[in-house]
C-alpha cells in the first residue's frame, strides 16, 4: 500500500467491490460502538482517509498485546485496519533487525516528523537509570522519549503500558512506569486490558484513520466507546446479581445455574471494558460466560487489588488477625485508661469536701 | 470457529431472564416511525447484552419472510426479511466465515442491495467495454 | 476555677462511678425522657427534659473520664463548668426534679436518670448551690432533730392525745420490743390521727413496738438535699436509736423519702448493714393482713383511688401492699389510668415541697394530678406519704376541688378496725 | 488516585485500621466505664438481681412511652440498618472472609426496600432533631455529626448498588471509606451506645431489681 492512497482506493485496489466497503463500514460502525446509521459517514471518511505511519515500541511486556492484536483470522475488519496502516516498525513483526530496523525506526520518524502514530506496549522500567530493559543501546525510557518528541499521538496498548500493568505491581522491582505518567506533552489513548480485545486496538485506529482524531477519552484516557460501561452494567447475568442469585463456588448448583459470580471474586462491577459485548475468540464468550469472574484486568493496579477470588465487598486484608491483635491492645490499652480513671475518683475522694450544718443557711 | 459451532450446546427456554421482550419492543417503535415518518434505522445486535438463548429466541419469533439474499463481497453477506415486511435480518461474514456484524435493518431495502450510483455511473462503460470485447471476438 | 466549682467538679468525680459512666455513654439524646416528666408534660417547656438537668455531670464525665472528652478539652471543644453553669442548674436540678423516677422507665437505652440527679446534687450542695429551704431543713434535722423542728415536747404531748383517742396506751422507749415505729414530723405536726390509729391496729395484731423520745423523726433532710454527709448523720441516730432498744425492726413512717433513705441508702450511708429489718409500715400491715393478724369490717362505698407515693413505690417497691390493703375498706377502688410503676408524682417529692421557690412551678404541674382525678372522678384520695397527702391537699384546694377528701392509708385502715376488746383496755404492756 | 487504587485501600488497608482502631476503641470505652467501678450495695436486697437486670436488657426494647412519631422512625431505621448491614448477600461476604462466619442472605429486592425505608426514616429522625422543641434544645453538633457518619453508608451503599453516579468504583470506594469513617469515630461518639445500652440496662433493672421493682 503506497502512502498517498487512501483507505478506499487501497480497498478497491485489493479487488474489493463498493458492497464490500459498505459491510466494511457497517462493521467498523459496529466496533467502534457507533449507531450503525454511522456507517454511512464513516464511508465518506475513510473515502478520504490517508494511511498513517505507525511506529510500534515494545517494552516490559509479554507481547500477550500483539499476539492478542494478531489472533484475528485474515482478512477479519482488524487486519483490514492493520493493513491500511503503514507499521514502520515492530519487534515482533518486522522482518528487519538490528541496525536496519533502528534505521526503519529513525527514518519513519524523520519522514512523518509530527504525524506519525506511536503505540507502545509494555512499561517502562525507570528504576537503575533505565538498565532494567534496553534495545539498540538505548534505554526504554530514552527511546519512548526520542520516540513519542515527533508523535502525533500515543496509543499505549496493554495495561503495562497504560497503567504500568504486572511490572507495576508492588514491589515494582524494576521502578515501571506507566507511559502517561513519563509523557505529558502528546494526546494518549489508553488501550489497557491484558491483554485488550483486538477490536478495541483496532477500533482506535480506526476512529483514527476515520475521522483523523483520537476518540472521546474518559479520566483514564480510555476510549469512552469501548470503555464508558462496566462488565457488570453490561453482563448477562446482571439480572441474577439484582435477584440475589450467586453461585458461592464454582462447582455449586449456581454455577452450574449461570448466576452471577460476584461472590466468588468477580470484579465487574469496577471493572471498565468492552467483553461482555465485544466478546473474545472472535465472539465465542467472554470470561463470564465461560463461568469464570472477571478478574478486572483493565482497570489501573488490578493486580494488587486482592485476590481474583474474594468478592468485591470483602477485605483482602486478613481481618481476623487485626482483630485478634486489636483485642489484646484494646484490652491493655482500656486496663490503662479505666485503672487510671478508677485513681482520679479515688484521688477526688481523698478531697472530699464534707458537708456540715456550717455551710447551711439559717432560716 | 467450524469446531466450536459443532459443540451442541442446548438452550433450556423459559425462567431464565430474557432481553427478547425488549428487543421486541424497541423494533416495534423503530417500525412506526418508519411506517410514519420513513426514518431507516437499524439495531446492532452485537451491542446488546443478551442471555443465552436470546439470539435463538428472537430469530424464531420475528420468523422468515420471502426474500432471502446472498451476496458475495469481501466474505459472504445474508440478508433475509423476516416475516415482518421492514424488518431484515443482516448477517455479516468474513472470508474465513466468521460473523463480523450483525443487524437488524428497519427499512423497506437495505442500502447494500441497492446499485452504488458511483458503480452505477462506471456501469455503460463497462458494458461498453464487454460489447466492444465481444464484436471484437465476433469479428475476429 | 473558684472553689465552689472546684468543689462541684471534685464531687462529681467522686460520685460517677460504671452506672453514671454507662448511662452518659448510652445518652442518645433522643429526648424521650421529656414524655416521662410531669414538668415537662405540664409546662412544654424543653429546658426540663429530664437528661438535660445532668447536663454539667455529662460535661464533667466526658473530660475527666474518657479518652474522646480528654481530646476535646484539649481541642476547647469541652469546656469546664462554671460558677453561672451551677446557679443555672441549681433550679432544674432542685426545682423541677422531684426524684420520681419516671424517666427511668421511659429511657430506651435503659439511663436510671434519677439515680444521676441524686448524685448530681451532691455536687450542687457541696459548691453551696442548694435551695436555702433545703438548707434550712437539714439544719433543723441535724441540729434539732427534725426538718420542721418538731421536739420530744411535741411528740410527747401528741402521744397523750393520741392515749385519749385510742382509749390505750401507747408505748414509748420501750425496750426489747420487736417493732421501732418512726414518724414523720408532718405527722406529729398535722396527720397526728396516724399515731392512735397504729397503736389500735399494732394493739389488735398484737405488734410488740414503741415509740422513741429520742428517735422519732424518720425522715431525712440530708437525702433530698443530696449530702451523704447530712443524710448518714441523721440515718445514724436512726440506727444508735434502734440499737439502743434493741428492736429487730424499724417501721419507715408513711413517706416516701424516709423510705428510700433508710432502707435503701441507708446501710450505704454507714458503710456496713444493719443489725434490724427495715419494714414500710404499708408493707408491715399488708403482712399482718396476710397473717390473718389485721382484720377489718365494713367497707367503705366512696369512690376512691390510691395515689402512688414515688419513693415508695416506683424506687422503694411497695407496690401490691397498698392495692391489698385498699380492697379490704372500699368496695369502689378504682385505678389512674397511669398508676403504680407508672403512676404520676405529686410534685411536691425530691424536696420541690420544702423549697419556697419552687411552689408556683409546683403548682402548675399539679395539673397532671387534676387531670388523672378528673378521668376518673373519686371522693376519696388514699396516699401512704405525708408528703404527697399535703401536695394533694394543696393542689385540690387550688383547683377547686376540695371536695375530694385525702387520707393516710394506715388511718384509713383502723377506722374499718376489727376491735376485739372494748377501748378501755389499756393495760396489754 | 483512582477510584480503583480508592477501593483497593478503602476494603484493604483502610478497613483493617479502622476496624482495629474500632476495637481499640470500644475496648477503651467499654473499661473506661466499668472500671470506674461501683460500690458494692449494702442494703438487703428483696431480690436478685440476675433475673431483673437481664430481663431489663430486653424489655427495654419495648416502647415504654414517649411519642409514636419517634419511636416509629427509631425502630425503623434501627431495625433496617441491622438487617441491610448484616443480611444483604455482599455484606455476608465480607463477614465470611473475612471472619469465617456466614449466614443466609435475604433477597436483592427486599435488601433493597429496607435501605429505602431506613434511609427514610432517619431523614425523618433529622427532621424531628430540627422541629421538635426539646430533640433541637438537646442537640449538639455531635449529634448531627453521628446522624451523618450513619447516614452515608446507608445512602452510598444505595447509589452503589442502584449504580447512581457516573463511576460505581468511586461511589462503592466511598461507601466503604464511609462505613471505615463510621468504625472509626464509633467509640469516640454516643454511638457507642450500641454496646453501652448493654450495661445501662442491666444497671437499672438489676438496681430496681434488687429492690423488687422490676422496669
Amino acid at each position: 500500500m503506497k502512502q498517498d492512497e487512501t483507505l478506499a482506493e487501497y480497498l478497491q485496489g485489493q479487488g474489493i467491490s463498493r458492497r464490500g466497503f459498505l459491510k466494511f463500514c457497517a462493521a467498523t460502525a459496529s466496533m467502534l460502538a457507533l449507531s450503525p446509521g454511522m456507517a454511512g459517514a464513516i464511508a465518506d471518511a475513510l473515502g478520504k482517509a490517508r494511511r498513517p505511519s505507525v511506529i510500534w515500541l515494545s517494552f516490559q511486556e509479554c507481547t500477550g498485546c500483539t499476539e492478542s492484536l494478531t489472533r484475528s483470522h485474515n482478512p477479519s475488519v482488524e487486519s483490514l485496519i492493520l493493513n491500511a496502516i503503514s507499521l514502520d516498525y515492530h519487534h515482533t513483526l518486522q522482518a528487519a533487525s538490528g541496525d536496519a530496523a533502528e534505521q526503519a525506526r529513525e527514518q519513519a520518524m524523520h519522514d512523518n516528523k509530527g504525524e506519525y502514530l506511536l503505540i507502545v506496549d509494555g512499561s517502562i522500567p525507570t528504576g537503575a537509570g533505565g538498565a532494567y530493559s534496553t534495545i539498540a543501546g538505548m534505554t526504554n525510557l530514552q527511546m519512548l522519549e526520542e520516540t513519542a518528541k515527533d508523535a502525533a499521538a500515543i496509543v499505549s496498548v496493554g495495561t503495562c503500558a497504560a497503567f504500568g500493568g504486572i511490572p507495576y505491581a508492588n514491589p515494582n522491582p524494576t521502578g515501571a512506569e506507566s507511559v502517561m505518567n513519563l509523557i505529558q506533552d502528546k494526546p494518549i489513548v489508553n488501550v489497557p486490558g491484558c491483554p485488550p480485545i483486538p477490536i478495541v486496538i483496532t477500533g482506535v485506529l480506526s476512529h483514527y484513520l476515520t475521522f483523523g482524531t483520537l476518540p472521546e477519552l474518559d479520566n483514564l484516557k480510555r476510549p469512552l466507546s469501548f470503555f464508558g460501561d462496566t462488565i457488570h452494567d453490561r453482563c448477562y447475568r446482571r439480572p441474577f446479581y439484582d435477584q440475589g442469585k450467586f453461585a458461592k463456588s464454582f462447582d455449586d448448583e449456581g454455577a452450574r445455574n449461570g448466576w452471577c459470580l460476584y461472590e466468588v471474586g468477580c470484579k465487574g462491577p469496577t471493572t471498565h471494558n468492552a467483553c461482555a459485548t465485544a466478546k473474545w475468540n472472535n465472539g465465542v464468550s467472554f470470561p463470564i460466560e465461560s463461568g469464570h469472574g472477571c478478574i478486572g484486568c483493565s482497570e489501573p493496579d488490578f493486580w494488587d487489588a486482592g485476590s481474583f477470588y474474594q468478592a468485591l465487598s470483602s477485605s483482602p486484608e486478613d481481618l481476623s488477625r487485626a482483630a485478634t491483635g486489636a483485642i489484646i491492645a484494646g484490652a491493655a490499652a482500656g486496663a490503662g485508661v479505666g485503672l487510671y480513671n478508677k485513681y482520679k475518683q479515688s484521688k477526688a475522694k481523698e478531697k472530699h469536701y464534707t458537708v456540715t450544718t456550717k455551710d447551711m443557711e439559717d432560716s | 470457529m467450524s469446531k466450536l459451532d459443532e459443540i451442541s450446546v442446548s438452550v433450556e427456554p423459559g425462567g431464565s431472564p430474557s432481553q427478547v421482550m425488549a428487543i421486541l419492543n424497541e423494533l416495534l417503535a423503530k417500525l412506526t416511525a418508519l411506517s410514519e415518518q420513513g426514518i431507516n434505522d437499524s439495531i446492532d445486535l452485537r451491542s446488546l447484552p443478551m442471555f443465552p438463548g436470546d439470539y435463538e429466541q428472537l430469530k424464531e419469533t420475528l420468523g422468515y419472510g420471502e426474500i432471502h439474499v446472498s451476496i458475495d463481497a469481501m466474505g459472504p453477506t445474508e440478508i433475509y426479511e423476516t416475516a415482518i415486511p421492514g424488518l431484515w435480518w443482516v448477517s455479516h461474514f468474513n472470508s474465513a466465515d466468521e460473523n463480523i456484524a450483525e443487524f437488524i435493518e428497519i427499512t423497506a431495502l437495505p442500502a447494500i442491495l441497492k446499485t452504488d450510483e458511483q458503480d452505477l455511473r462506471e456501469a455503460g462503460q463497462q458494458l461498453q467495454q464487454l460489447i466492444d470485447r465481444s464484436s471484437h471476438n465476433l469479428n475476429s | 476555677m473558684s472553689e465552689s466549682v472546684d468543689r462541684a467538679v471534685n464531687a462529681m468525680k467522686e460520685q460517677i462511678d460504671a452506672p453514671i459512666a454507662s448511662y452518659f455513654s448510652s445518652c442518645v439524646h433522643c429526648g424521650i425522657c421529656a414524655d416521662a416528666c410531669l414538668f415537662y408534660t405540664e409546662t412544654g417547656d424543653p429546658q426540663y427534659t429530664p437528661i438535660h438537668k445532668l447536663d454539667l455531670m455529662k460535661r464533667v464525665w466526658e473530660r475527666e473520664y474518657t479518652v474522646s472528652g480528654r481530646v476535646r478539652k484539649w481541642l476547647g471543644l469541652n469546656k469546664s463548668i462554671t460558677e453561672d453553669d451551677l446557679s443555672k442548674w441549681e433550679t432544674l436540678v432542685y426545682d423541677s426534679c422531684t426524684m420520681c423516677g419516671r424517666c427511668s422507665l421511659y429511657c430506651p437505652v435503659g439511663n436510671d436518670i434519677v439515680y444521676m440527679v441524686r448524685k448530681m446534687r451532691e455536687a450542687m450542695v457541696a459548691s453551696g448551690h442548694a435551695p436555702e429551704g433545703l438548707q434550712h431543713a437539714s439544719k433543723r434535722s441535724v441540729e434539732v432533730g427534725s426538718p420542721m423542728g418538731i421536739t420530744t415536747k411535741t411528740l410527747e404531748a401528741q402521744i397523750k392525745h393520741a392515749e385519749k383517742e385510742a382509749g390505750m396506751e401507747v408505748p414509748l422507749d420501750k425496750e426489747g420490743v420487736d417493732y421501732l415505729m418512726l414518724l414523720s414530723s408532718a405527722e406529729i405536726a398535722q396527720f397526728h390521727e396516724i399515731i392512735p390509729a397504729v397503736t389500735r391496729i399494732f394493739h389488735e395484731a398484737g405488734v410488740s413496738w414503741t415509740l422513741s423520745s429520742e428517735t422519732f423523726e424518720g425522715t431525712n433532710s440530708g437525702i433530698q438535699i443530696g449530702s451523704s454527709d447530712i443524710a448518714r448523720e441523721l440515718v445514724q441516730r436512726i440506727v444508735d436509736g434502734a440499737q439502743k432498744l434493741k428492736v429487730k425492726y424499724v417501721i419507715s413512717p408513711e413517706c416516701g423519702h424516709a423510705y428510700t433513705a433508710l432502707r435503701w441508702e441507708g446501710p450505704n450511708l454507714i458503710g456496713k448493714p444493719y443489725p434490724f429489718e427495715v419494714v414500710h409500715i404499708i408493707e408491715l400491715l399488708d403482712q399482718l393482713r396476710a397473717e390473718g393478724r389485721l382484720k377489718t369490717e365494713g367497707k367503705d362505698d366512696t369512690r376512691q383511688t390510691f395515689h402512688d407515693p414515688c419513693q415508695m413505690v416506683r424506687r422503694g417497691g411497695v407496690m401490691e401492699q397498698p392495692r391489698n390493703l385498699m380492697n379490704m375498706v372500699a368496695t369502689d377502688f378504682v385505678e389512674m389510668t397511669d398508676h403504680s410503676l407508672m403512676g404520676w408524682c405529686c410534685g411536691g417529692g425530691g424536696g420541690v415541697s420544702a423549697n419556697e421557690r419552687a411552689e408556683p412551678l409546683r403548682r402548675k404541674v399539679f395539673s397532671k394530678k387534676r387531670k388523672q382525678l378528673e378521668e376518673i372522678g373519686v371522693d376519696r384520695i388514699v396516699t401512704a406519704c405525708s408528703n404527697c397527702r399535703n401536695m394533694l391537699e394543696e393542689g385540690l384546694e387550688d383547683n377547686n376541688m376540695d371536695e375530694i377528701e385525702v387520707v393516710g392509708l394506715s388511718e384509713w385502715l383502723a377506722e374499718y378496725l376489727v376491735t376485739s376488746s372494748p377501748k378501755a383496755a389499756g393495760d396489754d404492756s | 488516585m483512582t477510584s480503583l487504587e480508592l477501593l483497593t485501600w478503602a476494603r484493604g488497608p483502610g478497613l483493617q485500621a479502622a476496624l482495629v482502631i474500632f476495637i481499640i476503641g470500644m475496648l477503651i470505652r467499654v473499661l473506661e466505664i466499668l472500671l470506674l467501678g461501683r460500690k458494692t450495695d449494702l442494703s438487703a436486697a428483696r431480690a436478685g438481681k440476675m433475673g431483673p437486670g437481664l430481663r431489663t436488657i430486653l424489655s427495654r426494647s419495648l416502647p415504654v412511652g414517649g411519642n409514636w412519631k419517634q419511636h416509629l422512625s427509631g425502630y425503623l431505621w434501627h431495625i433496617g440498618f441491622i438487617v441491610v448491614l448484616l443480611f444483604y448477600a455482599p455484606h455476608i461476604q465480607l463477614f465470611k472472609e473475612g471472619f469465617n462466619i456466614a449466614w443466609p442472605a435475604l433477597p436483592t429486592s427486599l435488601i433493597d426496600i429496607i435501605t429505602i425505608v431506613t434511609m427514610a426514616a432517619l431523614v425523618f429522625s433529622l427532621f424531628l432533631r430540627f422541629t421538635d422543641p426539646v430533640r433541637r434544645m438537646l442537640s449538639t453538633a455531635g449529634d448531627y455529626f453521628a446522624w451523618l457518619v450513619t447516614f452515608i453508608p446507608v445512602a452510598t451503599g444505595y447509589m452503589a448498588f442502584h449504580n447512581v453516579g457516573p463511576d460505581y468504583t468511586a461511589v462503592l470506594a466511598l461507601h466503604i471509606m464511609s462505613v471505615n469513617l463510621l468504625l472509626v469515630v464509633f467509640p469516640f461518639t454516643k454511638l457507642s451506645h450500641a454496646v453501652t445500652f448493654l450495661f445501662s440496662r442491666w444497671y437499672n433493672g438489676a438496681n430496681a431489681g434488687r429492690k423488687g421493682v422490676r422496669v
